[in-house]
């Protein structure tokens, strides 16, 4: 891939080319998911008080978790540019651990609900309910998976020809905040 | 890649991030239904926009990649649009 | 060429009938138009000693117009059969006749459930008449059907009558026909459905009102 | 050859191989398919009974594979994977290695639905549309996890051509040799970026829906059950919302096939380029707000019906300034008649009649009597098989030197286009008579209906043809394997023909280009006054030309 990387006709670097398309890709996924949440909930009663048995401070500090990745993944990629790689490894060891805490604490609220008898089978609102979070709660995954595979080549200092692979991570881990931006009101506010 | 000049202050965005999620919680508390619905949702579009134009830095980037964040949405805009008849004024 | 569809029997079938063939002279102008320039060219512009192709971009207005010009007019053609198309829509769709006999059908799995109101013209009271697989209608008469299913999506289907609709579980669907000639009539489930989906299927007996009177004196119940 | 290669060439084979491998599997499910129809509860040769739920296995399956994993594999995959890099000039994919892994999570999903033939249940039989209720729970139709490794399957598969898509829009965007503007691209390529962006752009909701139809089976959720709350209408939006768009990432390459071969054998440049262009990009537009007229009678809002009818059918105007482009074409050329040029013009032909047949289901009236009859069946078979058989065959002879450095033999070429021709022609031409009839589609026995018991003459004629169209797949498959061990070798540019890939060497080395090359003009200078030759190359200097 490095080869790819010398090669532009638009200025653009390729990578970050490759990386913008598949986003685009996964906002209609997430969108499709989140129109369909939005119409059968307009179309019929009785979500809010569904809505009010979530545990809503455990999704409050989710959002914070989540918001504060973010910052220590953009960090992350500043320090490559500064080329700091001390400060490379502890913020992406931060999105890391942070991101773990999200799904922990994910697991956590799933456990309550499903022990207050709110499983996936318990309706509607559940069943949207669990999908959208569970396919949100998959791309965090995704995303540690992804930050440990550099976490990993940045201590063993192997990364210093792939570092704009960084960038790429963080623009993943960023979209993946912005889809818990709307899926936390959506959810948790109305 | 962003030139050191124009790094936004990552910081400061994130406390506007945090900031933002208090404005719409007090929005659900205090306000009426319809208007604190309103509210939230335009704070989820501020962040989003907020994330997407800082730490995404689209803001330096090229109308290509704007284009494909816009047409997508677009896209989803034109799906929920159709989906209106059938599922919410079917009765 | 009527032969191509099964007899109609229904006062909007013919409406679509015509519609159908209004596309198919417009089209068929097209496929004879097409086809037979190409079939043309083959044989005119074929490789012969000695000859050279002519060197034709088509990026000048002036070439272009030669593909434009057909496409203008593929568009006006298209518009006209959007209007007539709407028109007829409007007819079966939006401009529904009332009706003084209201069936319930449920599709289910595999077999078509028809409910009658009975004498106090109620659904789900006690005087309701519930047949499988056979509907009994007065011929001349605008029938509505309320559709229904118990557990996946059949599709209401009655040839001669040019009706097709869906029946969707957790829904209620209108449809509705008059026939114009007594006869016996199939009403198959158009919608893949389950092992069963071939041969589920129903009769339409279309009855002249005295007859039809006969049949309800017979069947439904008393009050 | 290593099977793990990174090299376009190679993962472009690869596609191909296990492309035709699903084509065997998808015509004998044609084959089980019309012999029960024409011959209802007999033994079908080779095979045995065919039991009603076996046949919606066969008809699920049938149109799975032909979509997913032959049409997709061998038009975008193979045709992309190999044209794209080769004709803008570059070395290989923006990604060679997800280019690799692309393929294998294909080849894993091919294997999967291989599979799913096997555990006890048999394979998913709701249909290739897969509509919930009956895709929801495993006791309407039998199925179990048959239905659940379908959907994995074509999980899979999207997963597979979303990288496909990144790589070949990114390739296309950033890898373009010196001079190779977007206009002087070649129209395959144009209609392969536009393929991959409107499956990037619509399999979305088809994926989210996926997910969902995937819990409601396995976890119990109700997002399209009614007794839980759900909408069973929602599925067919998100499926179409992609579906219909499909249908265009399938048709568009095929066409784009046709449009690189027509100029070569009538010395002519193609007709009106860029407005051609301007088509395929209004096409794909329209493409996103027609979905629902594969749910006129679906339940759905009356309301809807007619914004959506009146776009379907505003969507014959690209398309027919497409095929008047490719009939321009041919006039005052040089037409010599080639296998590829043979069945491009097949391609042409048939394509018309399909294009032409989609204004009846389009208009919504009409549709009424015509959803979900044969009439459908042959409409979609005459666009869908002239793009995916006739054009991919054509392509496949066509670059067949430069894939393999060898050429086929035109003998059994010719005679298998005659064969195939007429046999399609034969199988799908009466077929639009019995949807007229009214004969529904996925009823496993016409016979069960008095109204159709006239049109088993026909049902019978369609079959024998349908059995002489597959044996008319022998010529090729002789003609394939012969060639690539006897075939004629063959030289850099056997056609004269002016893009790119025919100044590489046959087969192309695995950089492709001995150097890179330089790109002074548009794709199609045929006959041009520019050359004392009938065809000047893309990357032939103008002064070199010019004496």
């Amino acid at each position: 891939m490095s080869r790819s990387e010398s090669l532009t006709m638009t200025g653009i670097p390729t990578g970050k080319v490759g990386m913008w398309w598949f986003l685009a890709s996964e906002i209609p996924v997430f969108g499709g998911l989140i129109a369909s949440y939005v119409v059968v909930r307009l179309g019929s009663g009785g979500w809010s008080d569904a809505s009010s048995h979530l545990n809503f401070s455990l999704a409050l500090a989710n959002t914070f978790v989540l918001l504060t990745s973010s910052l220590t993944m953009v960090l992350a990629f500043a320090a490559v540019e500064e080329k700091k790689p001390r400060r490379l490894q502890a913020n992406l060891l931060l999105t890391l651990l942070l991101g773990l805490t999200f799904l922990m604490i994910k697991g956590f609220e799933y456990a309550g609900e499903i022990g207050h008898g709110f499983t996936p089978g318990a309706g509607i609102f559940w069943s949207f309910y669990y999908g959208m979070t569970g396919l949100h709660a998959l791309h965090v995954l995704g995303g540690i998976v992804v930050n440990l595979v550099l976490l990993v080549a940045a201590l063993r200092d192997t990364l210093r020809p792939n570092e704009h692979r960084v960038e790429l991570a963080g623009l993943y881990w960023h979209f993946v905040d912005i889809v818990w931006i709307f899926l936390f009101p959506l959810l948790y506010l109305t | 890649m962003t030139s050191d000049a124009h790094r936004p202050n990552y910081f400061l965005v994130w406390l506007w991030l945090v900031g933002l999620v208090f404005l719409s919680i007090g929005a659900s508390v205090f306000l009426s239904k319809g208007a604190a619905i309103l509210l939230i949702f335009l704070v989820a579009l501020v962040k989003a926009v907020l994330v997407l134009l800082n730490y995404m830095h689209l803001k330096f980037e090229r109308p290509l990649l704007y284009a494909l964040v816009i047409v997508p949405l677009l896209i989803v805009a034109i799906l929920i649009f159709a989906l209106f008849p059938d599922f919410v004024l079917h009765n | 060429m009527s032969s191509w569809f099964p007899e109609n029997v229904s006062t909007f079938g013919g409406d679509i009938d015509s519609l159908f063939y209004l596309i198919l002279y417009i089209t068929g102008a097209w496929f004879i138009l097409t086809e037979g320039l190409i079939v043309f060219f083959l044989i005119r512009y074929r490789r012969r000693q000695g000859s050279k192709a002519a060197y034709l971009p088509g990026e000048s207005l002036r070439q272009a117009s030669w593909i434009l010009v057909p496409c203008v007019a593929v568009l006006i053609l298209d518009l006209w059969l959007d209007f007539r198309g709407a028109d007829v829509w409007a007819k079966i769709k939006r401009q529904v006749p009332p009706s003084d006999l209201v069936i319930q059908i449920t599709g289910k799995q595999f077999n078509w459930e028809i409910v009658y109101p009975g004498p106090d013209r109620k659904f789900g009271t006690e005087d309701d008449l519930q047949i499988d697989n056979e509907l009994h209608v007065p011929v001349g008469k605008v029938v509505h059907v309320v559709l229904k299913s118990k557990d996946v999506i059949h599709s209401f289907f009655l040839p001669h009558l040019r009706l097709k609709q869906d029946a969707v579980p957790g829904r209620e669907i209108q449809a509705w026909f008059e026939a114009t000639k007594p006869g016996q009539f199939e009403m198959p489930c158009a919608e893949l459905c389950g092992f069963g989906h071939s041969g589920m299927n129903g009769q339409l007996i279309v009855q002249p009102q005295e007859e039809y009177e006969k049949w309800v004196q017979e069947h439904w119940p008393k009050k | 050859m290593n099977i793990f290669s990174t090299d376009h060439k190679v993962i472009a084979k690869q596609y191909l191989s296990v492309g035709l491998f699903w084509a065997i599997m998808g015509g004998l499910t044609a084959y089980m398919i019309r012999w029960q129809l024409a011959y209802p509860d007999t033994e079908v040769p080779g095979w045995g009974f065919v039991a009603p739920d076996f046949y919606n296995m066969l008809v699920t399956m049938h149109g799975t594979i032909m979509v997913f994993f032959v049409a997709m594999p061998i038009l975008l995959a193979a045709f992309g994977n190999f044209l794209i890099p080769l004709m803008i000039g570059a070395q290989d994919m923006a990604f060679p290695r997800l280019n690799r892994l692309s393929f294998w999570v294909f080849a894993l999903a091919s294997v999967i639905l291989l599979v799913s033939f096997f555990v006890p249940g048999g394979a998913a039989s709701a249909g290739w549309t897969g509509y919930p209720p009956l895709s929801a729970k495993a006791e309407y139709t039998g199925v179990h996890w048959g239905l659940n490794l379908w959907l994995l399957a074509l999980a899979l598969e999207f997963a597979s051509f979303l990288m496909g898509g990144v790589n070949f829009l990114t390739t296309a965007i950033n890898f373009r040799a010196p001079g190779m503007t977007f206009f002087r691209l070649p129209l395959v390529v144009w209609m392969q970026l536009t393929a991959a962006v409107l499956f990037m752009l619509s399999v979305g909701p088809l994926i989210a829906g996926a997910v969902m139809l995937l819990m409601d089976r396995v976890i119990g959720t109700t997002f399209f059950l009614p007794e839980g709350g759900g909408q069973p209408l929602l599925w067919q939006h998100l499926f179409w919302f992609f579906g219909h768009p499909e249908v265009y990432v399938i048709l568009l390459p095929g066409l784009g096939l046709v449009l690189e071969i027509l100029p070569v054998f009538s010395r002519k440049p193609i007709f009106g380029y860029r407005a051609i262009i301007y088509s395929t990009i209004v096409a794909g537009m329209l493409s996103f707000v027609v979905w629902a007229h594969h749910q006129f009678l679906s339940g759905m809002d009356p309301r809807l019906v007619m914004p959506f009818s009146i776009t379907t059918i505003l969507i014959s105007v690209p398309f027919a300034l497409i095929v008047f482009a490719m009939i321009a074409t041919l006039w005052r050329g040089s037409i010599s008649f080639s296998t590829p040029m043979l069945f491009a013009l097949g391609t042409l032909s048939i394509f018309i009649l399909g294009g032409l047949t989609g204004i009846f289901n389009g208009s919504a009236p009409v549709d009424i009597y015509l959803h979900d009859t044969y009439f459908i069946v042959a409409h979609f078979h005459y666009t869908l098989f002239s793009a995916t058989f006739f054009a991919g065959f054509a392509g496949l002879y066509f670059w067949f030197p430069k894939m393999f450095g060898r050429m086929m033999s035109e003998t059994l070429g010719k005679i298998h286009f005659w064969l195939t021709f007429i046999f399609f022609n034969a199988v799908f031409l009466p077929m639009h008579f019995v949807g007229l009839g009214g004969m529904m589609r996925r009823i496993a026995n016409p016979m069960q209906y008095a109204f159709l018991q006239h049109l088993q003459p026909m049902n019978i004629f369609i079959t024998v043809a349908a059995i002489l169209l597959l044996l008319s797949q022998i010529p090729f498959v002789i003609n394939f394997f012969w060639s690539l061990r006897a075939g004629k070798r063959a030289e850099r540019n056997p056609w004269q023909a002016n893009t790119l890939e025919w100044t590489a060497l046959s087969p192309p080395l695995h950089d492709n280009f001995e150097r890179v090359p330089v790109v002074y003009r548009s794709p199609y200078e045929y006959s041009s006054p520019e050359s004392p030759e009938d065809w000047l190359p893309q990357d032939r200097p103008p002064a070199v030309a010019q004496s």
